[in-house]
């Protein structure tokens, strides 16, 4: 057996061997680049501080972005889709019930009635 | 006889039978000492998963085997006065049966594993263990019997089960607000099962499902029992729009019981699929049936996944890309079964997308799993499940980082692991199908890779917080655990056609072949 | 709270009454309808019986939780043991090994109407029984528990 | 149409089941909704096992006549047991509430959401 066979889907081919060495390859590359660059800097001096055109630095816990700023921008465009999406998902058992049973009832007359 | 000949015969009825017998024991192993319960939970846990990989290993090299309860032999399915029915209660296991007993011994074990710290400071760990072990009965019951009242009863087991693990801690009441959700749902579900079951038993006189699949007429009764079934299972499975319980169920359990309850869920999942393909295959009209599962498959994937993005709950947050991930399952073998009278489109990509979507079963066990560990582990250390108070953990638990990296870097397809190597056979097949589902598909992988660099950044990185300074890495039994998960996600992920060509294919193969199922039973009618 | 005397009176009489009634059920499970589970049933109501006519304080110190779950136990390994014991016969899970064997319950069935013949059946009577132990201690202590955690809250 | 009677039931009871579980708001009587829907499928495998002129399989003084098989009667009685387990678990749930909540009002159960 070939342990690293790629897998035909039919379509396309996926060699994850031939990807792994495509990256290694990449890798280096990129660490040769970086190697290029200046190396040199005096630890424990101002050289290490973050510069922030000489105001303080804020403290260390809120500068961390949390989770619930990230993807405003994303949630704000899509406000209509979930304006409806997430009032569906009201807690309450009965609702829940009530869409298991209406899509039963739809997925039967799909099937029953109309195919 | 040898022990091998023993295991080799026995191991469908062992694999029920021993998980069974070590929950009823648990209790007195409690009483004795935590030490001998732990010893022997884990001991019986590793018998039942090399007990479940000597059966796979038996099937996928001598084709599915059969069990008969009570029998004067193992393979005697129709009893001589009978009158051609299999009366006796049968465990057929085959190639998908195989391939789903794997899943549960692997993230058992390491699920089990992984509890004996995480659940250490807790009381009450007789019953804790007690319904573990009820979980992995119930699941290995419904992957393996042959026999659809069989089916319900693990069915209920697993639901019970299920509920009181949710409820386990009880958290305030939220915990058990959820588990109420949960099983009464799934009674719901379950009574719609029952019925179903009633209908067959009154049309063919048989309960076995290879029976039944034999007999099959495809009248106005089976078309009902069809909807109910499915209805049924979709719920049990996560299916948008019957999802509600799952994110309030999975973000409440302890997170070593949700790590099982995506392995519960699956289980559900393969009887949808089992009661499809072989009892109704190509008798029903597999078109429409195929494009319901489609349709409940996208839903899924797009609901599933945006509901994750604004969510605060790192939990939640994964249950939700649970459900959408449940769609891609949903979606590969929908699309088989859309074309699965068509020989010709069925070679061309219908088997293809068949085992995408089996593959991606595997997968999904492997890398959530791994993902509500790394959540459990995250939140034993900070006593948190909220991202908002999360931050810069990264510079002290560097082992779980590391595990949830790979776990979400496979969730969203990311190469070179698991999770790539499926979706792309679901991709490149649906887009022979239909391009608008692979583009669907594809976007929706795009947006849970978003979703996870969001909780990425949010737990590990950014400084380190005043609050966390004194966060110590996660213990060693709980990285052993999310250790076995991240190392089969890497392994599957570098090795895929292997593990298509030993395991996938196979299972693929026998729900495709009905007649070949109802062979196994009833011999070669 | 406790109830009347002819209340717990009436209780002390039927409770043995309905312990050999459900034992009677649990014995002849495979003759006549019943069996394990049913039989259980009925033990557990007498119990319930003496909780509704005595107050929870002084039944838990007669029914015992650590008894009763200790019963639930035995019975459910009883269960397993004996579908297991046929492994060990080298027969499939679940055989019917004492069946027609001549040892105790292994008297064969006979033919034609007959009043039932109560030492036949094999296993399905030991099966039987390990269930009534289990649905009995099972069932008990369920109904002790919901009322353990009603009168902590005192409602 | 006598025949069909306990079929007919089957039917009534399912519609009674199945109002009450999804108009009712209290938990308990949620379970009796889900209690009756039980009862329903019970007495429709029960009504599937009757067969004209055979008799109940019960051993005792059992008349030479054809006995009808009891896988039914078997089902239903696995059926009534894992029942049993349902209310008792779900009527847990429901004291915890109460306790916890201090309601069984699924109205205001509702804390798990979005």
């Amino acid at each position: 057996m070939d342990l690293t066979a790629p897998v035909l889907t039919g379509y396309g081919i996926w060699s994850p061997v031939a990807w792994l060495v495509a990256f290694v390859a990449v890798v280096v590359i990129v660490y040769l680049f970086w190697k290029t660059g200046e190396s040199s800097y005096k630890k424990g001096t101002e050289l290490e501080r973050p510069y922030l055109s000489g105001n303080v630095e804020p403290e260390k816990g809120d500068v961390h972005i949390r989770a619930s700023h990230l993807y405003w921008g994303f949630l704000q465009a899509l406000k209509g889709y979930y304006d409806v999406l997430v009032p569906v998902h009201t807690g309450v058992l009965t609702d829940y019930m009530i869409w298991f049973v209406a899509v039963t009832a739809g997925v039967l007359i799909i099937v029953g009635v109309l195919s | 006889m040898t022990i091998t000949d023993f295991l080799f015969t026995n191991a469908p009825a062992l694999l029920v039978a021993i998980p069974l017998f070590a929950a009823f024991i648990c209790p007195i192993a409690g009483k004795i000492s935590s030490k001998v319960r732990n010893l022997w939970v884990m001991g019986m846990m590793l018998v039942t998963a090399a007990v479940a990989f000597i059966l796979a290993y038996r099937v996928f090299v001598t084709g599915p085997v059969l069990y008969v309860f009570g029998a004067a032999a193992a393979n005697f399915a129709i009893p001589l006065d009978s009158g051609g029915i299999p009366i006796r209660i049968i465990f057929t296991v085959d190639a998908m049966s195989a391939f789903m007993d794997i899943i549960c011994a692997i993230v058992g074990v390491s699920v089990l594993l992984y509890s004996l710290s995480s659940e250490s400071r807790n009381s009450g760990l007789e019953g804790y263990y007690t319904l573990f072990f009820l979980m992995i009965a119930g699941v290995f019951g419904m992957v393996s019997t042959g026999d659809i009242f069989n089916f319900f009863v693990f069915l209920e087991i697993l639901s019970l089960a299920s509920a009181g693990m949710i409820a386990y801690r009880i958290d305030g009441g939220l915990a058990v607000e959820a588990a109420l959700k949960y099983f009464i749902l799934s009674t719901l579900g379950a009574i719609f099962v029952l019925f179903a079951i009633g209908i067959y038993y009154g049309q063919y006189d048989a309960l076995n499902i290879a029976m039944i699949a034999q007999r099959m007429q495809f009248t106005m009764l089976d078309k009902i029992a069809l909807v109910l079934l499915v209805a049924a299972l979709a719920m049990k499975c996560g299916a948008v729009p019957l999802h509600f319980w799952t994110p309030d169920a999975y973000s409440l359990a302890p997170s070593s019981v949700t790590a099982f309850l995506v392995v519960a869920s699956q289980a559900s999942l393969y009887g949808l699929f089992r009661v499809i393909f072989t009892m109704y295959n190509v008798t029903m009209n597999c078109v429409t049936v195929g494009w319901i599962i489609i349709i409940f498959g996208v839903l899924s994937m797009v609901v599933g996944v945006t509901m994750a993005i604004p969510q605060k709950d790192v939990k939640r947050l994964m249950a939700y890309h649970a459900i959408s991930q449940t769609g891609y399952m949903l979606l590969g073998v929908g699309v088989g079964l859309a074309v699965l009278g068509n020989t010709e489109l069925t070679s061309a990509f219908g088997f293809m997308a068949m085992e995408g979507g089996i593959f991606h079963i595997f997968n999904h066990a492997m890398y959530k799993g791994l993902l509500f560990l790394t959540a459990g582990a995250i939140f034993y250390r900070i006593g948190t499940r909220d991202l908002n108070k999360m931050g810069g953990l990264g510079h002290t638990m560097k082992y779980t980082m590391i595990f949830f990296m790979i776990g979400a870097l496979a969730i969203a397809g990311i190469p070179p692991f698991n999770g790539f190597a499926s979706k792309l056979m679901i991709y490149e097949s649906v887009y022979l199908f239909n391009p608008l589902l692979a583009i669907i598909a594809m976007v929706v992988s795009i947006l849970t890779l978003a979703s996870f660099v969001k909780v990425f950044h949010s737990i590990f990185m950014g400084p380190k917080l005043p609050e966390y300074a004194d966060v110590k890495e996660a213990p060693l039994p709980m990285l052993i655990g999310m250790g076995i998960l991240a190392a089969i996600v890497i392994l599957f992920g570098l090795f895929p056609q292997p593990v298509v060509d030993i395991i996938v294919a196979p299972a693929a193969h026998a729900l495709i072949d009905q007649g070949g199922y109802i062979a196994s039973v009833l011999g070669g009618a | 709270m406790r109830m009347s005397r002819i209340v717990r009176t009436a209780a002390d009489l039927l409770y043995p009454a309905i312990l050999i009634f459900g034992l009677y059920i649990v014995a002849h499970g495979h003759l006549t309808p019943g069996g394990g589970f049913q039989g259980g049933a009925v033990i557990a109501t007498g119990g319930a019986l003496v909780i509704v006519a005595y107050s929870y304080k002084e039944v838990s110190g007669w029914l015992k939780k650590n008894v009763l779950t200790g019963q639930e136990v035995t019975g459910l390994v009883g269960f397993i043991g004996v579908g297991l014991l046929a492994l060990a016969f080298g027969q499939v899970f679940f055989f019917n090994y004492l069946a027609g064997s001549g040892s105790i319950f292994g008297v064969p069935v006979p033919y034609g109407i007959n009043s039932g013949e109560l030492n036949t059946a094999g296993i399905i009577p030991l099966m039987n029984f390990a269930v009534g132990i289990e649905v009995w201690g099972g069932l008990t202590v369920v109904i002790l528990y919901m009322l353990s955690g009603l009168e902590k809250e005192g409602c | 149409m006598l025949w069909n009677l306990p079929f007919i039931t089957v039917v009534v009871l399912t519609l009674i089941g199945l109002v009450t579980v999804l108009m009712k708001k209290n938990i308990v009587k949620i379970l009796l909704g889900i209690n009756i829907l039980q009862s329903a499928a019970n007495l429709f495998l029960i009504a599937l096992g009757y067969r004209e002129g055979g008799v109940a399989p019960i051993f005792t003084l059992a008349p030479s006549e054809l006995m009808v098989l009891p896988t039914p009667q078997a089902l239903v009685l696995t059926s009534i047991v894992i029942g049993v387990a349902t209310s008792a678990l779900v009527l847990s749930f429901a004291i915890v509430l109460q306790k916890k909540y201090g309601t069984v009002d699924l109205d205001k159960i509702r804390r798990l959401q979005g």
